[in-house]
């Protein structure tokens, strides 16, 4: 779209550039390009380095429209149940296996300045760069990521167990109870695949969900953050948390010094300790010590000759059943 | 259709989780342990596309429709995938909640697919043809207009009204079908003519 | 809107009052965030609700609906008082400096003239002093006591801030600020545009509130400049194409007036339209109105429209009172004096006041027939649905004829927006079962009554027999002859009147534009405004260059926006009276000397002198008018009036009800409601998750936003024991509606005259039919009275009560 | 802690000849312990195919992960019944006593195979209460943590923090239950003549006079258990 960039009056970076091919077109990466790959030890190293992708998302730009869930739906062809209305705008009423991204919305009043503030946050996977659900799954491809930070389940090879949701930090990943598997945003890697980007960001009518490269991502939130601190957001800022190696999913928040506020959007979010413990230490330690149980029977069994009853001790208990004297009990016994 | 899709479908169609299990142990599993760890294929490949407006409020944004046929080679087409066409000015591909969602306003249960006639009285739709439907229509105003029309008012001025039937014009035609319709509702001399502009 | 959408990113300052475009326009509302984020525009909302417009506004000011207008002309005087007034512009581009005749006066919230038992103005009292060259008579110094600039000054005294907030409930404070930053937009380099909708025009006095604004952007400058204009969003996607063509009682296409029993003949008619020049040297471009009007006529009849018969005259219905509109319809239909009504793509049950009384007219109707792609309520209305339409079927004798039509994806045709582009569009899909085109319905049902007219002959055929109606299938005709008959061509060669013998276009040739029409029936044209869309060049309308030259959104090359595929209306007015741009990083046109040059059409003769010929071609004035003369029925200039159903009185004077010229039907008086009885203000509106009632049909709407709710107050909940997301009964004088509570801090009371006022918002996307949960609309509640100049319903503010309730019942065996 | 322990259970019984023979086990315990063998290996297997990646292809002797995921809670529920039945069995004989004290101050000697220097003991010796005890105690945990981490029925019951530690209470309980499985089948093969008290469910007297000598006195010291009559 040659028109709208020149002059000077750029707007904001456009998810879609061109339309969505419909002749054939090979996915740009795949297999080759993983890097994690969840229950698989000896993966083998990418031969290319993507570059690192994300989406971010302008909480200040958000008018809460839901576009995104709508386009979300519809591109992954999912069918969220219809609930109820239960006194709140957030449609449905949290994240489902058919639901993968929800607009949360909070009445907030603002202490210092006593106004209401409407804040809407567009939750769904961050896609982490250190991803828990991948640490904490136990099915080997079932959880993997690509160079360029895509973090995706491989449905096919999914158990249902859950690990992902304990492994997640910011409670994303739904089971389905029609086919026991996780779901989860995808980054619309099917898009990306082919150089277009995701169904909510292409959506967003204020653009306020946009995609591109990390890079240009982090630039363009520079930019916002200076624009929103211009308008009196003095802590207006980035949450790419380091915690879990940055994200990438991120987003511009007014208030980035509580991110409490934006419907418990998590303050420092890292792999619980209890994850990295079960997922580290339990299993050497436990392996070791069920090996060392075994190999010390086997030596014991080896060295230590086997505890036969003897034929004298057959004829004593003969002899106690027939009345004949036996050696008594040794003394203090009853 | 994409693997995943068709599998997600089959197992909708299978429904308990019984069912699903087991066919891990029919060695579904294996059958598509080739596909997957590759992204799923792009579902657009091989449509058709069409430049589009939608229809719902006066942003007009611009729309692709993503069909399986083509209509201009007069086959039978069915839309399967909206998207907002980025080079449209106005809305650079985005759309609303609205928009994103327009395959399941066309493909919505409640389309209409014939046309109905309620009779005085029942309680129910009776499905009926296009000519008996049209006839009819046609016979009901002629006897209204001819009944009520008023040619010339107290003075004996000339002034063509019929009053006693009135339409309502939509506001998501086109405007060529708007012309038609002007033309046949003013020509007959409907009086009580408006549109949505008076909400 | 006078802008484009894509135009509004060239704006410092947004105002969004009297509608919600961030939630109606979310799409249109991206060249808002635009100007924010690459402009460092700022955005106010006024609203009584803190809206997802709100959201994300720099300033958000809370008003009482329905009082606008005193909010608006506390601006104006805050303006005048503070010097905030782009006087260049004032001056030269408006009658400011008019005088206005010997009579005209104004008190107790009444105008000169008005005869309380017409409920009417005589109006001639609100006119300038005419001289005796016939040019009305100007003090260009606006010293003259009587001058339009004056007399505003007089008019706007009243609304002081604190008799802003007195009326409105909008903190002193608060109105200071938004004054404050509008007032900065009265440089010539500042420009603030308004964004506003339903929540203006759907009140009793809507055509003032727009007006307010209007008059306050013209003393800004803001009109005709890029990022400033005065911004209506039309609703749906084609209403501004169906008002444009005249689907309407009073109109005909191109705004042409349908005659009334006043003007019985063509000379009549045309007497009072071709208004001359009230300046020197002005356009008064409503002096070609014969052109366009005969050409108009020979598209509709053709070969039998002849001089001899001016025309066809006769042939067009002659209208005995203002207009026919939807609301007088509906009463007579509950009067019995209709028998007929066809409702194609309308859902009305739902879509006007006063549902109770829909339902009993519609049920005196013999019979309805109804054009849809989907199942409708008023399709259904005889269909017993418990408490959401609790009707006795079998007493409705109700014949009612469901056609299904097809909907945009299998359609091809135009359809204009709001920033007046007609975009051309094409179809995808194969129509479900049997449903066909509107078009091939409506030729359909044209050719089975003019066979029976030939056969049987009736009440005046003439005008069927004869109408033009020569199409390639005269079943169904083709989008691209509709078109083209709309866009006009030569029925005979036209020559240049200079030169006989130069042909400019030869007969049976599309005209270029409506320039080249004629009143000698040389010429036929459907839409004079249209004309240009699809002329030899072709389909102008399916043009997709989306190149912008200037960088500025302007996008001359994408479709086609009527007139002249002029993007920016009153563009002339951009430019300073010696034609240099106000703002040159913002030109439009400019004066290069000896013609008008840039990268909009202009909107001016392109030869015509800045500074001798005005801006404004439109008006015989020549000039914008903060005076609207006898323009509008309620006043020259807006004045406060109250909803009819208000919280408090009209503290102008508190025996007039209402807007004092606004027309109301006998019954429906008797079902006005009052403070004591219904102490809550409502108000209606969409939700961005939902289009009115067609998407309650759509799966992934109906999970977005399933069900029917009110929106409350933390404070009304508590004072009313309202739990969130409980049940609540919500009634009116006119019927009840049951919802689920939505408790929120969006809505806070307001301090009005003294009196809390407690706002009661209600969502209108609700039905029986569809995929979502059954529900109701506000048409439950709402009044049965329209606006006084153009009968829009009143529909946005209102009186209800509210209690905490039980669920609402289905008819036994459906649970929903 | 006492040792008024009753050490003789219903069905225990000599049956004189050459050998003795000494029932110790009843069918019921005897299904009852296989049962929950069982299931104990079904679940070790399944648990740590979940547990440890490289031993993933365990789930194929379930038919793939998905039935594996399935499976095992299930088993789990099986187990726990089981072992409870047979718990209030075995209970009463397992309380402890003073002279588990003294026989496990002495165990270098029972596992250097002098137990003529230990004390006699009753039906169990400390070291088979202590598997049972253990037994009982990991399969409480077990059952418990594994309830709050099936998902497919209680994932909507509890947080997601309790389900993490539940998650690692459930791993380190299987692990050590795992350690005392092991430590159980190795001492009933190193003491030889110990199967047969699962599978025929009796024990010769030498075996019984060996390991289990007071049980066996105070079985002899029972009317009827007493010279065969003259008709042999």
């Amino acid at each position: 779209m040659s028109g709208s960039n020149t002059a000077g009056m750029v707007d904001s970076p456009r998810t879609a550039v061109s339309n969505p091919p419909v002749q054939p077109v090979a996915a740009h990466f795949g297999e080759a390009d993983l890097c994690r790959r969840s229950a698989t030890r000896d993966l083998p190293a990418p031969q290319r380095q993507l570059t690192p992708v994300a989406k971010l998302i302008d909480v200040s730009k958000c008018i809460g429209c839901k576009a995104c869930q709508s386009a979300c739906i519809e591109w992954n062809d999912t069918h969220p149940e219809m609930e109820h209305n239960v006194g709140q705008y957030t449609n449905p009423h949290d994240l489902t296996a058919e639901m993968y991204t929800l607009m949360r919305f909070t009445e907030w009043v603002n202490p210092e300045t006593d106004n209401l503030e409407w804040l809407i946050r567009k939750d769904g996977c961050m896609h982490c760069d250190d991803p828990g659900c991948l640490k904490a799954c136990p099915a080997p491809g079932a959880i993997v990521q690509y160079t360029n930070g895509i973090v995706d389940f491989i449905h096919e090879n999914c158990i249902g167990c859950g690990y992902c949701i304990k492994g997640c930090p910011f409670n994303i990943p739904r089971i389905s109870r029609a086919d026991h598997r996780a779901y989860k945003c995808t980054l619309c890697s099917d898009r990306v695949a082919v150089g277009q980007g995701p169904a909510c960001a292409k959506s967003c009518p204020t653009q306020a969900i946009v995609f591109g490269t990390k890079e240009d991502m982090k630039r363009h939130a520079a930019e916002r953050v200076a624009d929103l601190k211009s308008r009196g957001f003095a802590n207006a800022g980035l949450y790419d948390p380091a915690g879990v190696g940055g994200t990438h999913v991120m987003y511009v928040l007014h208030h980035n010094d509580r991110p409490g506020i934006y419907a418990d959007l998590p303050e420092n979010p890292r792999i619980s300790p209890l994850v990295q413990t079960w997922k580290g230490m339990t299993k050497y330690v436990g392996l070791a010590a069920m090996g060392l149980m075994a190999v010390g029977s086997v030596i014991h069994g080896v060295f230590a000759k086997p505890n036969r009853v003897s034929e004298e001790e057959e004829r004593h208990a003969e002899d106690l059943v027939e009345g004949r004297p036996v050696p008594p009990p040794p003394p203090g016994q009853p | 259709m994409n693997v995943q899709l068709s599998r997600r479908s089959l197992l909708k169609a299978a429904g308990a989780g019984v069912v699903v299990t087991s066919l891990g142990a029919l060695g579904f599993e294996a059958a598509e342990a080739a596909v997957a760890a590759h992204v799923r294929p792009f579902k657009l490949a091989n449509t058709t596309e069409t430049r589009n407006t939608c229809t719902y409020c006066s942003v007009a944004c611009g729309v692709i429709l993503y069909s399986r046929g083509d209509v201009r080679k007069g086959e039978r087409a069915e839309l399967i995938h909206v998207e907002g066409d980025a080079d449209h000015p106005t809305n650079l591909g985005t759309l609303c909640p609205k928009g994103a969602a327009l395959k399941d306003f066309v493909r919505a249960p409640t389309r209409l697919q014939y046309p109905m006639i309620r009779r005085p009285g029942s309680d129910r739709f009776e499905r009926v043809s296009w000519d008996v439907a049209l006839d009819r229509i046609a016979r009901l105003m002629k006897d209204d207009r001819d009944r009520n029309f008023i040619a010339r008012n107290a003075d004996g001025l000339a002034v063509n009204r019929w009053t006693s039937t009135g339409m309502l014009a939509a506001s998501a035609t086109t405007n060529e079908t708007a012309w038609a319709t002007f033309k046949v509702a003013k020509g007959l001399g409907i009086v009580g003519f408006d549109n949505q502009a008076r909400v | 809107m006078t802008n484009s959408w894509t135009d509004i990113r060239n704006t410092d300052l947004v105002v969004v009052m009297g509608g919600n475009a961030a939630e109606a326009h979310p799409c249109g509302f991206k060249w808002v965030t635009e100007a924010k984020a690459h402009r460092g525009a700022k955005l106010i909302v006024i609203d009584p609700r803190y809206t997802r417009t709100a959201s994300v506004a720099d300033f958000y000011a809370p008003i009482r609906q329905g009082s606008d207008i005193a909010f608006l002309m506390g601006l104006i005087r805050y303006c005048i008082e503070n010097g905030k007034v782009q006087w260049e512009y004032a001056k030269a581009y408006t009658n400011a400096s008019f005088i206005v005749k010997e009579g005209f006066g104004y008190s107790d919230g009444l105008f000169s003239g008005y005869d309380p038992e017409k409920r009417d103005y005589d109006r001639s009292s609100w006119d300038y002093e005419i001289g005796e060259d016939g040019y009305a008579k100007v003090d260009p110094t606006l010293e003259h006591p009587r001058c339009v600039w004056n007399l505003l000054k007089r008019h706007v005294d009243f609304y002081t801030p604190e008799m802003v907030e007195r009326i409105c409930g909008t903190p002193k404070e608060k109105f200071l600020k938004v004054a404050q930053m509008i007032g900065e937009c009265s440089t010539a380099t500042r420009t603030m545009t308004s964004m506003y909708a339903l929540g203006w025009t759907q009140h009793s006095h809507g055509a003032q509130n727009i007006r307010g604004m209007a008059m306050l952007q013209l003393i800004l400058g803001n009109i005709g400049v890029r990022g400033g204009g005065m911004n209506a969003l039309r609703g749906h996607s084609n209403i501004q194409g169906l008002t444009d063509l005249g689907l309407m009682s009073h109109l005909l296409t191109g705004y042409l007036n349908m005659p009334t029993e006043a003007e019985p003949d063509f000379e009549t008619y045309m007497k009072s339209r071709q208004f001359k020049p009230l300046r020197p040297g002005q356009t008064s471009y409503w002096q070609n109105y014969r052109k366009f009007m005969v050409s108009f006529q020979k598209a509709m009849w053709g070969s039998a429209a002849t001089a001899e018969n001016n025309w066809c005259y006769d042939y067009l219905p002659k209208l005995d009172v203002p207009s026919y509109d939807v609301l007088r319809m509906f009463e007579m239909m509950n009067d019995g004096q209709v028998n007929g009504y066809i409702c194609q793509g309308f859902n009305p049950l739902l879509a006007f006041p006063n549902r109770a009384k829909l339902t009993s007219a519609l049920s005196k109707l013999k019979f309805l027939i109804t054009m849809d792609p989907l199942e409708t309520e008023t399709a259904r209305f005889w269909e017993n649905h418990g408490d959401f339409n609790p009707v006795d079927t079998a007493s409705i004798q109700t014949e009612v004829i469901q056609l299904p039509t097809v909907c945009f994806a299998e359609d091809e045709g135009s359809l204009t927006n709001s920033g007046r582009w007609l975009q051309w569009f094409w179809p995808a899909a194969t129509p479900p079962g049997e449903a066909k085109h509107d078009t091939r319905i409506m030729g359909e049902i044209f050719l089975r009554m003019r066979e029976l007219y030939r056969k049987e002959g009736g009440a005046f055929p003439d005008p069927i027999l004869n109408l033009s109606w020569e199409y390639h299938d005269p079943r169904e005709p083709e989008p691209a002859e509709l078109a083209k008959e709309i866009n006009g061509r030569a029925l005979t060669d036209l020559t240049d009147p200079a030169d006989p013998n130069k042909v400019l276009v030869p007969a049976g040739k599309q005209v270029l534009n409506f320039s080249q029409l004629r009143d000698d029936g040389s010429t036929m044209c459907g839409c004079w405004i249209y004309s240009g869309c699809f002329n030899e060049a072709g389909n102008n309308m399916a043009r997709r260059d989306n190149r912008d030259p200037g960088g500025l959104g302007t996008y001359p090359n994408w479709t086609w926006a009527w007139p002249l595929n002029r993007r920016t209306l009153y563009n002339a007015a951009s430019a300073d009276t010696q034609g240099r741009p106000w703002d040159p990083s913002r030109k439009i046109i400019e004066w290069d000397g000896s013609k008008w040059v840039g990268d909009d059409v202009p909107d001016i003769a392109p030869t015509a002198k800045p500074g001798q010929v005005l801006p404004f071609i439109m008006n015989p004035e020549g000039s914008a008018r903060l005076f609207s003369r006898g323009m509008m029925r309620d006043g020259p200039f807006p004045a406060h009036m109250e909803p009819f159903e208000s919280p408090v009185p009209n503290v102008l004077n508190p025996r007039m009800r209402g807007n004092p010229v606004a027309r109301i039907f006998r019954n429906d008086v008797a079902q006005f409601g009052n403070p004591d009885e219904f102490p809550f203000a409502a108000t209606s509106y969409r939700l961005t998750e939902h289009f009115h009632y067609w998407t309650k049909h759509n799966r992934v709407n109906a999970v977005l936003q399933p069900e029917f709710f009110v929106e409350i107050s933390e404070e009304l909940a508590k004072l009313r024991n309202v739990t969130n997301g409980g049940w609540v009964r919500v009634w009116s004088k006119r019927g009840e509606v049951k919802a689920r509570a939505l408790v929120t801090k969006r809505i806070r009371p307001l301090i009005c005259d003294g009196r809390t006022v407690h706002v009661v918002g209600i969502p209108l996307h609700w039905g029986f039919t569809g995929a979502a949960r059954k529900g109701f609309g506000p048409n439950s509640l709402t009044p049965f009275v329209g606006e006084a100049n153009i009968e829009t319903p009143a529909v946005k503010a209102f009186l209800v009560n509210l209690e905490p309730s039980t669920a609402p019942q289905d008819r036994p065996g459906v649970t929903s | 802690m006492s040792d008024q322990v009753e050490e003789i259970q219903p069905g225990d019984s000599i049956v004189p000849g050459k050998p003795v023979t000494v029932n110790r086990y009843g069918p019921l315990a005897r299904l009852n312990h296989w049962v929950t063998a069982t299931s104990l290996i079904l679940l070790a297997l399944s648990g740590l195919a979940l547990f440890w990646p490289g031993l993933f292809f365990l789930t194929n002797l379930f038919g793939g992960g998905q039935n594996t995921r399935a499976f095992h809670p299930w088993i789990g529920v099986l187990l726990f019944v089981s072992f409870f039945v047979f718990f209030f069995q075995l209970w009463r004989a397992n309380l402890p006593a003073k002279v588990d004290i003294v026989w496990l101050s002495r165990i270098r000697d029972f596992l250097a195979g002098h137990e003529d220097r230990l004390p006699e003991l009753g039906k169990y010796n400390a070291g088979q209460k202590f598997i049972f005890w253990a037994m009982t105690g990991l399969i409480l945990v077990l059952i418990a943590t594994g309830i709050v981490i099936w998902d497919q029925y209680f994932g909507g019951y509890f947080s997601i923090p309790l389900r993490r530690v539940a998650v690692l209470a459930h791993s380190v309980a299987a692990v050590l239950i795992i350690c005392v499985f092991i430590l159980h089948v190795y001492a009933a093969i190193w003491t030889r003549g110990t199967l047969r008290a699962m599978t025929r469910g009796s024990v010769t007297g030498g075996w019984a006079w060996r390991h289990h000598r007071k049980w066996l006195r105070q079985l002899a010291g029972r009317p009827g258990t007493q010279r065969p009559g003259p008709a042999e």
